[in-house]
């Protein structure tokens, strides 16, 4: 009985030590966990996944730097998906600080294509990402509000030259291409209230399928959109980074991170009933001996 | 008069403040901007009674040779090193004998800390001339070297790369760390507290514990148990935050009116 | 057969080639200018009407008009509008706004700041005239220029009469109950637990010879749940000074701290102990969060205090703070209005005031009829939102919505 | 200081040393920016590590960290707020020689009482801000209550309507939600489903958040004593505030690891280089 009482009064200390010492393990030695996906992360996997070659992707990267943690793993992973399916992307930045995103992600991800990796089984050659033919970089303009709505008549409206420089109608892939009629979907990848101008002014105004990726505390509130049909699909926080990386088959930070996060999780919540069952078994012997 | 005077003042403003919401007329938002300058010009005097005060503690810390008093002589090094930084900088290219000045000008601190400290006579005349030297010292450094400058004249302020650096390398650590803890802290408030001693505590750890296992893929049920926690995250919490904000608000309306008309003075001390 | 296929390929190299190459693609584009510039002109607003922005300092105009009939329908080939204003009516208009398509109306809101850019004079004749802009980009001057208009401030903002009620409201309630309560008349005050707790508290720190901490959070002299705080901090001082436990005060805003020397000095008086007070029990640590509560974290564990209390505006720190408090052994009582932070004190303290029982407690404590008057005046506050709670509820399942126009403020 | 003190100061000084220079030459580039670099990195892990060990107990390293943070962080807020709120603010709108020296654009003021520039009412925090300082006169202490009672007074009377426009006005607006049917609640049963999008569920939700309001506002009466009815629906109350806050406590705890991480990527990353980030 005496180990009941002991389990109820552990010295703090023991929790400490476990819980550095499963988040530095999981940290360092790398393991998976099975994710469980969810419809609303599945849509926009599925929405990616059943484009033909050549279709164009619209990717809105609207968080900045503090929002980077739980964003920046979907960027990476949908738009590894976009390009290894061979697609082509449009990226626009309507958050003063997102250029440096979109700048490093294009970076480490032109890396990562020219590798041949599998995913689902599928074999993918690597090839070299070109500025122009698999992407546009469209770049940042204050006024997000009238910059979405004036990329629903054409996207040199607000946008002229590309965020290098080059004007649109000498880009390759932008031939033809003028407005979101011309690109399958949007996936609006965002830390604020941008994701509000781009449900009311964007898909409220053309109609274009849009899809969210929203950081974790925000993502409740943009559920009522999904049953209303404005919303396709959500990823939400490092969580619906995490289900895309599983989806995709392509484990990487967020799922790092999940792993860290469940094995975390489970040491608080296995003291948790450890303090319960001290607490209950004490509480038994208690009366026990009160009755006797 | 003396005791009177100020909650004369509280009811004055504060009136004035009540009406100046309902009267958007250019003057009275002028003499609101007025009001809100003003508190922050007070507020610098403040802040001055507050380094004295931390500086008047922390000697007297040294002084009354309390459990770790040592550790306020770094308390007093870090304040005065890093005000030092926030007033200076560089003019050319090498810092030349800047550091030489800092460490006298720490010296000297020391100095005349340890002094404060000593009971005895010949110690504190020996400190007392330490200091002495190390400001003369200092002074000279100050005046001689060409290398940096006490800027006056830069409204950049925070030029110099030393205040830079002691912020992201001393400030930030520090403070990420610190709120790093809240980590551990977490759970060991999660196991101390979550017991089901009553229905209260019951409800509170069953719905922490859902929300916890919301993306635990090993659980039966994994995705409905995402789905409540999410739900328990949109609906009743948003009935409970507002049942708490109205309450709150009140709570805020209320003691404001009573401290503008002077039935509230526990603020001043007189309850 | 074969020759037409030959054709036919020969026919779609011909039109791919170009695509892929550099210098021909100029010809792409400039086709798809051509094509572009080869939009008619849309026809110009009309109707535009201009006025004062009603309830604000001046220095402000609403034009409206009505949109061009290319707008959406017909040529459907408006991007948006561009509002130009002008202090004369032939003189040159400068630009002041661009709206997107279908929408008819515009706030030309300017600086009451004369060295400012956007400064608009009052009692001074405005021009304006609205230009259309074109998907391809073109800007179409129209020929109307309205005008003239007067911009001004107003004196009374009847956007916010719903508030001003309610200040009549409630000031009349707190007085009236106020009086009541000094004429005599018993009020009851249901009992909160923290509050009982705060005397036992400091019973125990005496008998335990250990001192006080009171920590009055990350809120400044401005927000009024640290001058609830201050309020609970005199009774506890003067409780403490009669007993004659040390308190330690650290503070975080340096006119909190001055506030609370004053605070804790008089209860001390109050007490008939002035001589006791030690001006540097309330002291000014930092202003830099984590760096407040690393201090105060240290203070806990070597003056290992019998009793933490935590009233105020809490942040981050309240979980570190409580958890330390609870690592030194103290008993703990908190009280904050920072809805997020609240479930870390119910989970971490003993006792926890939640929200509106902050206030109420300033009040409790001091057992002053007429400072528990104000409290009735809340409920009745409390009950006029179920009622109209109620009522909006009711009028919404008919589908009237007007009611809740009534609950909306003007900024 | 005890000599276990010392002790533990030497030693980490020499930990200290021995990762400056292992880190300074691990590092590239040129010589002299790679050790104050390797420096920095180093003294940034060994504060992280300090402020960690708090958690064993209260220790001098952990001292020592708290006592220089609680000194710079004083000075960074002084020289912020001097350079920000004095330099930047005050003196360009009242002294046109003092903001010359400071380069300051001088900001007069655009109206004037009586022929004397609308600026030198600003002259008036600064009496009160000199009579704040008196408190430190046993004689004029009393003086600094008008300061005092200049700001409470001030922000009370902000506060009062602020949050009763806030708290109260507008939020009446927002509990009016049908409890009887959504207007398209004809298919009510055909898709239940749990995301609060269903018409059932969002019914559902909104009776949830009626009973939540109404009896969590009963809990927090002060003038009634909580028996009978009204005790039940305080009890439901209380009941519906722990259920939030359990799950927002269970909520924060996947930020709160993230931070630990962060901190653990640093030590593991940045200083000793074993994972790659």
């Amino acid at each position: 009985m005496q180990a009941f009482e002991k389990l109820m009064m552990l010295d703090r200390r023991w929790i400490f030590l476990l819980l550095i010492v499963v988040c530095v393990f999981t940290y360092v030695f790398d393991f998976s966990i099975p994710i469980l996906t969810e419809p609303e992360t599945e849509a926009i996997y599925n929405f990616v996944d059943s484009l033909p070659p050549g279709d164009i992707v619209f990717i809105a990267i609207d968080y900045d730097p503090n929002n980077m943690a739980e964003l920046h793993p979907m960027t990476y992973a949908v738009v590894e998906h976009c390009w290894r399916k061979e697609l082509k992307i449009i990226f626009t930045s309507l958050s003063q600080n997102g250029p440096g995103m979109v700048d490093q992600a294009l970076r480490d991800l032109s890396d990562s294509l020219a590798q041949d990796r599998t995913y689902n089984g599928v074999e993918f050659k690597g090839r070299e990402i070109v500025r122009g033919v698999d992407y546009t970089f469209l770049g940042y303009k204050p006024y997000y509000a009238i910059v979405i709505l004036g990329m629903g008549q054409n996207f040199r409206l607000p946008f002229s030259n590309d965020y290098y420089g080059t004007p649109l109608d000498s880009i390759p892939m932008m031939q033809g291409v003028f407005n979101y009629d011309q690109c399958a979907g949007v996936i609006d990848l965002s830390g604020g209230n941008i994701t509000d101008a781009w449900i009311s002014y964007g898909q409220g105004r053309f109609g274009f399928p849009l899809f969210l990726g929203l950081t974790g505390v925000m993502t409740a509130q943009y559920y009522p959109y999904l049953g209303s049909g404005q919303v396709k699909g959500i990823m939400g926080g490092l969580l619906g980074a995490a289900q895309y990386e599983e989806l995709a088959d392509n484990p990487g930070r967020a799922k790092d991170g999940m792993r860290i996060q469940l094995s975390a999780h489970l040491v608080i919540i296995l003291f948790i009933v450890m303090g319960n069952i001290g607490f209950f078994a004490s509480k038994r012997r208690l009366s026990k001996e009160g009755g006797a | 008069m003396k005791r009177q005077a100020p909650f004369a003042l509280v009811f004055i403003f504060g009136i004035f403040m009540v009406i100046q919401f309902f009267v958007p007329h250019e003057t009275s938002e002028n003499a609101y901007e007025f009001l809100l300058d003003w508190i922050i010009i007070i507020g610098i005097f403040a802040l001055a009674l507050g380094i004295w005060s931390l500086f008047k503690v922390s000697t007297e810390k040294i002084k009354n040779r309390k459990e770790a008093s040592e550790y306020s002589y770094i308390t007093l090094i870090g304040l005065f090193v890093m005000m030092a930084f926030g007033f200076t900088q560089r003019t050319g290219e090498s810092w030349g004998l800047y550091f030489i000045w800092i460490l006298l000008c720490c010296a000297c601190i020391v100095a005349l800390m340890t002094m404060r400290a000593s009971v005895d006579q010949g110690k504190k005349r020996m400190w007392a001339i330490g200091a002495l030297v190390t400001l003369v010292g200092a002074i000279v450094v100050a005046i001689f070297d060409d290398a940096w400058q006490f800027y006056f004249t830069d409204p950049q302020g925070f030029e110099n790369t030393m205040f830079r650096a002691f912020f992201d390398y001393v400030m930030m650590p520090i403070l990420a760390t610190m709120f790093a803890l809240l980590a551990f802290f977490i759970a060991s408030a999660a196991y101390r507290a979550f017991r089901a001693r009553n229905v209260m505590a019951s409800l509170l750890l069953l719905a922490a514990l859902l929300v916890m296992s919301r993306f635990n893929p090993y659980l039966p049920f994994a995705e409905y148990v995402a789905k409540a926690s999410n739900w328990l995250m949109n609906v009743p919490n948003l009935a409970a935050q507002r049942a708490i904000v109205v309450g709150i608000g009140l709570g805020i309306v209320g003691t404001a009116l009573k401290v503008i008309l002077g039935i509230e003075r526990g603020y001043m001390g007189k309850g | 057969m074969k020759l037409q296929l030959l054709l036919l390929s020969l026919l779609i190299l011909m039109f791919c080639v170009p695509v892929g190459a550099q210098e021909d693609s100029a010809m792409v584009d400039s086709l798809a200018v051509d094509s572009l510039a080869a939009l008619p002109v849309p026809a110009p607003v009309t109707d535009i009407g201009l006025s004062d922005l009603p309830n604000d300092h001046g220095h402000a105009v609403v034009v409206e008009w009505t949109p061009s009939t290319d707008d959406g329908s017909g040529l459907a080939n408006v991007v948006g509008y561009q509002i130009n204003y002008g202090l004369s009516k032939d003189g040159p208009l400068d630009s002041v706004g661009f709206v997107p398509s279908a929408s008819g109306s515009y706030e030309h809101v300017g600086s009451k700041d004369e060295n400012d850019r956007t400064y608009i004079p009052d009692h001074t004749d405005l021009y304006y005239r609205v230009d259309v802009k074109t998907v391809d980009g073109r800007l179409l001057v129209s020929a109307e220029v309205a005008g003239p208009v007067q911009s001004s401030g107003q004196w009374y903002n009847t956007g916010r009469t719903a508030v001003l009620i309610a200040v009549a409201l409630f000031s009349f309630l707190t007085i009236f109950y106020v009086q009541q309560a000094k004429a005599g008349k018993e009020l009851y005050i249901r009992p909160i637990g923290g509050i009982e707790a705060v005397d036992d508290a400091i019973g125990r720190a005496t008998e335990m010879g250990r001192p006080i901490l009171y920590v009055l959070g990350l809120g400044t002299a401005a927000d009024v749940a640290t001058i609830a705080s201050f309020t609970i901090l005199g009774r506890v001082a003067k409780r403490v000074a009669e007993y004659q436990t040390p308190i330690m005060v650290p503070t975080y805003d340096p006119i909190v701290m001055t506030v609370a020397q004053e605070v804790v000095k008089s209860s001390y008086m109050d007490a008939g102990r002035p001589d006791d007070y030690d001006e540097d029990s309330v002291h000014f640590v930092t202003q830099s969060q984590f760096a407040y509560v690393a201090a105060v974290n240290g203070m806990m564990l070597r003056e290992r205090p019998a009793t933490c209390v935590y009233m105020g505006k809490f942040f981050a720190e309240s979980l570190l703070l409580a958890e330390t408090g609870s690592v030194a052994g103290s008993i703990q009582i908190s009280g904050t209005d920072e809805i997020a932070q609240i479930p870390f004190f119910i989970v971490a303290c003993d006792y926890t005031l939640i929200g509106e029982e902050l206030y109420a407690a300033s009040a409790y404590l001091g057992r002053e009829p007429k400072l528990l008057g104000s409290l009735k005046a809340q409920d009745w506050g409390k009950g006029l939102f179920v009622v109209l709670s109620i009522i909006g509820i009711i009028l919404a399942n008919f589908g009237v919505e007007s009611f809740g126009a009534l609950f909306e403020v003007a900024d | 200081m005890k000599r276990s003190t010392y002790l533990v100061f030497g030693g980490v000084v020499v930990l200290f040393a021995l990762s400056w220079i292992f880190k300074s030459s691990v590092l590239e580039d040129g010589v002299y920016s790679n050790v104050w670099e390797a420096f920095k990195v180093t003294l940034a892990a060994f504060l992280t590590l300090a402020i960690f060990s708090f958690l064993y107990k209260d220790n001098p390293l952990y001292k020592f960290a708290e006592h220089l943070y609680v000194g710079i962080s004083a000075a960074y807020w002084m020289c912020l707020a001097f350079w920000s709120t004095v330099v930047g603010n005050f003196i360009p709108r009242t002294f046109e020689s003092l903001s010359a020296a400071f380069k300051q654009p001088y900001q007069p003021s655009s109206w004037d009482i009586l022929g004397i520039p609308g600026n030198i009412i600003y002259i008036i925090p600064v009496l009160l801000g000199i009579m704040l300082l008196m408190r430190l006169s046993s004689k004029y202490g009393w003086l600094s209550r008008w300061p005092l009672a200049f700001i409470v007074g001030t922000t009370a009377g902000l506060n009062f309507v602020r949050y009763l426009r806030s708290d109260f006005v507008a939020q009446v607006s927002s509990t009016f939600v049908p409890l009887l049917g959504t207007p398209d609640s004809v298919s009510v049963w055909s898709s239940f489903d749990l995301n609060a999008t269903g018409p059932v569920v969002a019914l559902l939700s909104n009776w949830v958040i009626f009973i939540g309001v109404f009896s969590g506002l009963v809990y927090f009466f002060f003038s009634k004593e909580h028996t009978g009815w009204f005790g039940r629906t305080s009890k439901v109350g209380i009941w519906v505030l722990m259920i939030t806050f359990g799950a927002s406590f269970g909520y924060t705890v996947m930020g709160r690891i993230s931070l630990l991480v962060g901190r653990i990527t640093y030590l593991f990353g940045d200083w000793l280089g074993i994972v790659q980030s």
